[in-house]
């Protein structure tokens, strides 16, 4: 735990701070809203005393109730990871500024958050689906996203609420609730 | 009419067939047989009159049928073998001993797959192309000699002929390529038709070296003129003429490093990747037989042809003239195997007691066999020249063949624009180098 | 979000126009303006399908060349072919199974694959790992870095049409994965890391099959790169082809090898350090070119530092157990967790969040190979269809890994 | 690269030269096999005891402990009442269809209440919503459908892990591994005391009025299998004459006149047992 970097990084973007900076091993993780993303990230990648020049991973989050774009980034300035959370994207239509003006890199990255999850990142211009094929309708790693499956529908193996064919009525909501308390 | 229609549709096909063919060939038979009568004599004066083209037309035929397809064979079977044991693999081993019979397998399960046409193609092209490809291959093997006195034909330009049909076997990839409506194979047939285009120059011109120094543009007494030791062959008049005529031929016969047109890393098989079948098989065929016409090429040229690396005390004059025996004749024929079987048989029945008379007989007579054989066939290779001589050409081309396969197993393949430019700005000044050279030795030298 | 739903070949509205049957599929309807610009044909130019049954793509990628002649002027890779959800099957496993799952993305390297998941199980349950657990997964995974590179090579060589390096690398490889098998139990996937320590201790027939092979070590693979290294051709090829440099790299997100290549001397193991790297001494090659030679040779010099590794390892391996207590079934304290370690590729990362439960609620797998595909369209065009394999050979990407 | 051009090619073909001379290292494989590390985890075995007989007894733990759900089993379950499955429905001959209407987008008839004997499912249900579809109190469920139905059908098994999204190899194993679950419906014994005072107290119009309330002969059982007429060993002592037990207990109110009747409606017992088609 890098406690000078939680110093600075507060100094730093303490108003646009969504919550505590939160360190846990070798990992820091702020918390910023989707509109600051462009701002905050621009001033982790360009000011010396921060420095994060790698982005080492960019993903969506779905916790059931909101949604979240994470990116995760090295700085050779600091013995930690750092992860900033752009929080609270509504679950539909969630929208975010893309950082592809930053990171040319991340243009496929979001293009899987995309396709993942619905995420919808402005000014990445070429914003369409990656691993999923074209025509595919639904955003498979939603929560809320139930997937037949041949196996578990056959009577020999049982139904997974995550995987419930037709759906009993009950299945989203217990996998929903049991699961709405993390992230 | 109506009942013979009914009669007609009840029969089975084949039952038609012979229905119908039978009294056609009965018929055409007749027709040829009285034909033939009545034409005999003026045809028998036609055909001595010229026997060239008679000559021709035999040689094209046994050389299709008797030596194409087992030199393919062979040249495929060298290949798997040799690359394999550079990857140390084994290489083919199951089919026949040391799976040399792998080859023949593989020529029968491309006649047995299915011959298939995709759609869009343009199909008679499609159809003709590998013809084309593997008869212009079989057509150059003509006026190569292999022997003396075993070849084709003998041209005075031989090699105009050649490199004229081998420039020809660009039509059939371009007839390929452009029918089968695939954009690798286009890209595969446009990079065949600028390879050969460009090599085709650099190719002939290494040749003039030799053509100056023979004087003559016939394959024949090229190689007659290299007659003697070794040191009588042009790879040591034109060292230069044999490096580029080795490098265009490598891209000729579109070998790695220059296989441009089937890269198939890059262009899945080039001009043959809608082939499936026998098509695919001809073009296969072709370009193997097109690696041994290419290795026989630079034999004849450069390393003397059938002549011997060192002076072979031949032709022996071996009198052995068997009207001389006469009666004896008879009896040589007669009593040789009789005599034979029982010598060469009585020492295992005396030898071993668990061999019965019979069974030593049996012995005897394999032996006997073997020996006549190699007794006839040492005969033939002492007294007939030509048998010398083919066992030296195959040798000498089967080394090439070798070098071929070895680089294959050896070399990445280059790029289009590399190869492109080693063609023009290095093989064409260098080959017109090597003219200016031998013609001003030849001048200042005399022959 | 319902079940997807696929256009079948029976209906009457899905029609394929006529003059592009068999030669590629019809144009798809332009979604970004991005792709309008890409399937925008201007005279002279056509567009040819590389893959997903190519020779030379590693995997099913598909590649939509727009060539002019031969020279790619633009190119859109179409991925997601060998996609199997593993995020989402991980969601649906327990934290044990979820290992297995991560294994196979990356069928050239599995142990990297597991090894990030597994450094961030162990976060989230702060759980303390042997040392010399440790030590065995440096050691196991470094020889798994050896077979990985040594396939490359191999490769390199075979997309630019020498076909005799690739098998004499696989012999190279075929030793360590048989090593690895003795220590494993595993031929490919080797489903061997496990939260808190691994599965199985060091075994005498691993022991002596590994110290048969360090006396040869490496052994084919120089022979390949004898046989390669001083070729003219092939350096003719690499050299000055698909040149990257470390501002680009960094904007592309690049990582491992290939930013090495670059001359940006970041190697994880020593930016940050995750397992007992910080103890064991060894270089960071690095290449200043940034073409595809450089990058080749980068992982010829990369093969030497894993021997010094192992080396090092097996003189260092302290005593002790190889697995940390734990329950058989694991339920962290809900949180997030994020690992990434240098694999031969690049930079894999695990991104897990834990809800409480038994099962992960988030499991996100970064695989550097994703990242890297996307250089193809920056250092593609404007060279030649033959480069086009050599590029792609050289950022070595691993479709498994790419399609996740 | 050398100075010299073609230097490298020609090293590099006499390497490939030399390694022409090498052996070769082929493992050439059906006459050589290559020894296998003892710690191999890729075979998988089906293991005998001692006396020959497989000791798979098909409860389908290590199919649902496999993690990518490469095991596929069928066989008969333990008491060899009805075939199971685990694995991909194409497996299976007569899941194929079933399977390829799913793929086709049809509607698929459930086989879970077709295959096995009918119940009522409505009370599964009930006791299923009881308990929040949780399979974490599968055990309480399960003794509540005993409860029920006396028994656990199959059926109701396959609702309930239909409905919790517990794997029915979890349910199965659940239910084969505590003693007070049954399968099969629980047989009663009628029994009467062939004993001589008990013949003389009218034994033998009381044994021949039950044989006509049951539809079974004396040591047989009912048409539907679920009670067995047979006869007490021995008189249980201070019962009165004739003496007719059920499940071992003396009833004293079953005398020569009711006993058709008692008879009757002791086969009619259990009314959710009852067949609803």
């Amino acid at each position: 735990m890098d406690r000078a970097l939680k110093a600075r990084l507060e100094r730093r973007f303490g108003d646009r701070l969504a919550g505590p900076v939160r360190q846990r091993h070798d990992e820091t993780e702020i918390r910023i809203g989707a509109g600051d993303v462009p701002e905050v990230l621009r001033a982790l990648h360009d000011e010396p005393e921060l420095g994060f020049t790698l982005l080492c991973d960019l993903c969506g989050v779905d916790t059931g109730t909101v949604m979240q774009a994470v990116y995760h980034l090295w700085s050779e300035t600091t013995p930690d990871w750092l992860r900033v959370i752009a929080d609270g994207l509504p679950r539909e239509k969630p929208r975010v500024p893309s950082v592809t003006f930053l990171w040319k890199g991340a243009e496929w990255l979001e293009r899987e958050a995309y396709d993942m999850f619905g995420i919808v990142f402005e000014g990445n211009r070429d914003l369409r689906r990656i691993l999923m094929p074209d025509d595919y309708v639904g955003h498979p790693l939603r929560k809320d996203f139930h997937l037949p499956d041949d196996a578990s529908r056959s009577p020999g193996g049982g139904v997974r609420p995550m995987e419930s064919p037709g759906r009993p009525a009950d299945a989203a909501e217990t996998t929903v609730r049991r699961r709405a308390t993390a992230g | 009419m109506s009942a013979v229609a009914a009669y007609w549709h009840r029969l089975t096909i084949p039952a038609r067939i012979l229905l119908v063919g039978v009294p056609v060939v009965l018929v055409v038979g007749a027709a040829v047989t009285v034909g033939l009568a009545l034409l005999a004599e003026p045809l028998v004066d036609f055909l001595g009159a010229n026997m060239g083209l008679v000559r021709f037309v035999v040689a094209a035929l046994l050389i299709i049928v008797v030596a194409t397809v087992p030199t393919a064979f062979v040249v495929i079977y060298l290949e798997l073998k040799v690359i394999a044991r550079m990857n140390l693999r084994v290489g083919p081993d199951r089919v026949g001993p040391y799976g040399s019979l792998m080859s023949v397998v593989h020529g029968l399960k491309v006649l047995s797959k299915e011959d298939f046409t995709p759609s869009g193609v343009d199909v008679p092209v499609f159809t003709l192309a590998p013809v084309a490809v593997f008869l212009t291959t079989v057509m150059t093997l003509l006026v190569v000699p292999f022997a003396p006195g075993l070849y084709g034909q003998d041209f005075n330009i031989g090699l105009l002929y050649l490199f004229a049909v081998g420039g020809l076997n660009v039509v059939g990839l371009m007839m390929a390529g452009w029918a089968s409506y695939n954009k690798y194979a286009l890209l595969g047939t446009l990079r065949a038709a600028a390879q050969s285009i460009s090599y085709e120059i650099p190719l002939t011109l290494s040749v003039v070296g030799v053509i100056i120094l023979a004087g003559t543009m016939s394959l024949n007494s090229i190689v007659t003129q290299q007659a003697g030791s070794f040191l009588d062959w042009n790879a040591w008049r034109q060292p230069l003429g044999l490096l580029i005529f080795f490098i265009a031929a490598i891209a000729e016969a579109n070998r790695t490093p220059l296989d441009m047109t089937e890269a198939d890393q890059e262009l899945v098989a080039g001009f043959a990747t809608e082939y499936s079948g026998m098509r695919f098989g001809f073009f296969f065929f072709a370009e193997y037989v097109n690696v041994f016409v290419v290795s026989a090429l630079i034999v004849v040229l450069f390393f003397g042809g059938w002549n011997a690396p060192f002076d072979w005390p031949w032709p022996v004059t071996l009198s052995l003239d068997p009207g001389a025996l006469g009666i004896g004749l008879v009896f040589l024929i007669g009593l040789a195997p009789v005599v034979g079987t029982i010598v060469l048989g009585l020492p295992f029945w005396l030898l071993s007691s668990r061999i019965s008379a019979l069974q030593a007989l049996v012995i005897g007579f394999l032996l006997f066999n073997l020996v006549a054989v190699a007794a006839v066939l040492a005969w033939a290779f002492i007294s007939f020249d030509w048998a010398v001589g083919l066992a030296w050409m195959i040798g000498k081309t089967f080394v090439f063949v070798f070098v071929f396969v070895w680089m294959r197993g050896t070399l990445p393949r280059v790029r289009v624009d590399q190869l492109m430019g080693f063609a023009w700005k290095w093989l064409l000044p260098a080959a017109l180098l090597n003219i200016f050279a031998t013609a001003a030795a030849v001048v200042v030298i005399g022959k | 979000m319902t079940t997807p739903t696929r256009p079948s070949l029976d209906d009457p509205n899905l029609t394929i126009p006529v003059d592009r049957a068999g030669i590629f599929e019809p144009i798809p309807p332009a979604r970004t303006e991005r792709q309008q610009e890409f399937y925008a044909l201007r005279d002279g130019e056509m567009l040819l399908n590389l893959g997903p049954q190519h020779p030379a793509t590693h995997g099913v990628l598909r590649i939509v060349l727009k060539l002019n002649g031969e020279q790619v002027v633009d190119l859109d890779p179409v991925i997601g072919y060998l996609h199997r959800g593993v995020e989402k099957l991980c969601e649906n496993a327990d934290y044990h199974q979820a290992i297995c799952y991560t294994d196979p993305l990356e069928y050239i390297a599995s142990l990297f694959c597991e090894w990030s998941p597994v450094i961030a199980f162990e976060k989230l349950l702060d759980v303390q790992v042997p040392r010399r657990a440790e030590y065995i997964r440096v050691l196991a995974g470094e020889l798994n870095r050896i077979a990985s590179h040594a396939l490359y090579i191999g490769f390199f060589a075979l997309d630019l049409g020498g076909i005799t390096p690739i098998l004499w690398s696989f012999l190279e490889r075929d030793e360590i994965v048989e090593m690895l098998t003795a220590l494993t139990g595993a031929q490919l996937l080797f489903n061997y890391f496990r939260i808190g320590g691994v599965n199985g201790d060091l075994n005498h027939d691993f022991m002596s099959r590994l110290g048969d092979w360090m006396s040869r070590a490496g052994r084919q693979v120089e022979a390949g790169t004898a046989l390669l290294n001083e070729n003219e051709i092939l350096v003719r090829r690499a050299r000055g082809i698909g040149i990257l440099d470390h501002e680009t790299a960094f904007r592309m997100a690049v990582s491992g090898p290939n930013l090495r290549a670059s001359g940006v001397p970041l190697d994880l193991r020593r930016a940050h350090p995750y397992s007992v790297y910080p103890e064991l001494d060894f270089d960071i090659p690095t290449r200043s070119e940034g073409d595809c030679l450089a990058r080749y040779l980068l992982r010829v010099d990369e093969i030497k530092q894993s021997l010094r590794i192992i080396d090092q390892c097996l003189h260092q391996m302290p005593d002790g157990p190889v697995m940390a207590r734990l329950p058989r079934l694991v339920r962290p304290r809900p949180g997030r967790a994020y690992a990434a370690i240098e694999g031969p590729r690049g930079l894999y990362a695990t991104y897990a969040i834990s809800d409480g439960t038994d099962q992960p609620f988030r499991m996100r797998i970064h695989d550097p190979s994703f990242v890297h595909l996307q250089l193809l369209g920056l250092l593609m065009p404007g060279n030649l269809v033959a480069d086009t394999m050599a590029i792609n050979a050289s950022l070595d990407p691993v479709m498994g890994g790419v399609d996740r | 690269m050398s100075r010299v051009p073609g230097m490298g090619i020609a090293r590099g073909m006499a390497f490939t030269l030399r390694r022409f001379f090498q052996p070769a290292e082929t493992v050439r494989y059906p006459e050589v096999t290559p020894e296998i590390a003892p710690r191999f985890r890729g075979r998988l075995q089906l293991l005998y005891d001692e006396h020959g007989t497989l000791k798979c007894e098909t409860c389908f733990q290590c199919a649902q402990a496999c993690p990518i759900e490469c095991i596929d089993m069928g066989g008969r379950d333990t008491k060899d009442r009805y075939a199971l499955h685990w694995g991909a429905p194409e497996t299976y001959a007569e899941r194929r269809e079933e399977s390829a209407l799913r793929r086709s987008g049809r509607e698929v008839p459930d086989p879970v209440y077709e295959r096995f004997e009918p119940v009522d499912v409505a009370a599964v249900d009930r006791i299923l919503e009881a308990h929040d579809h949780d399979p974490r109190r599968m055990l309480t469920i399960l003794q509540e459908v005993q409860a029920e139905f006396g028994r656990l059908p199959v059926a109701a098994l396959k609702r309930i892990s239909f409905r919790t999204g517990a794997w029915y190899a979890m349910v199965y194993g659940t239910a084969t591994y505590y003693r007070t679950f049954r399968f099969e419906r629980p047989v009663r014994s009628v029994a009467v005391c062939r004993c001589t005072d008990c013949l003389l107290a009218g034994g033998g119009r009381l044994a021949e009025g039950l044989a006509g309330g049951l539809r079974a002969e004396l040591g047989r059982r009912t048409p539907d299998g679920r009670i067995a007429y047979e006869w007490l060993p021995t008189h249980v002592p201070g019962a009165a004459a004739p003496l007719v037990a059920l499940d071992g207990e003396p009833q004293p109110e079953v005398t020569v006149r009711n006993a058709t009747a008692w008879a009757q409606a002791l086969t009619g017992e259990h009314p959710a047992l009852r067949t609803t088609r």
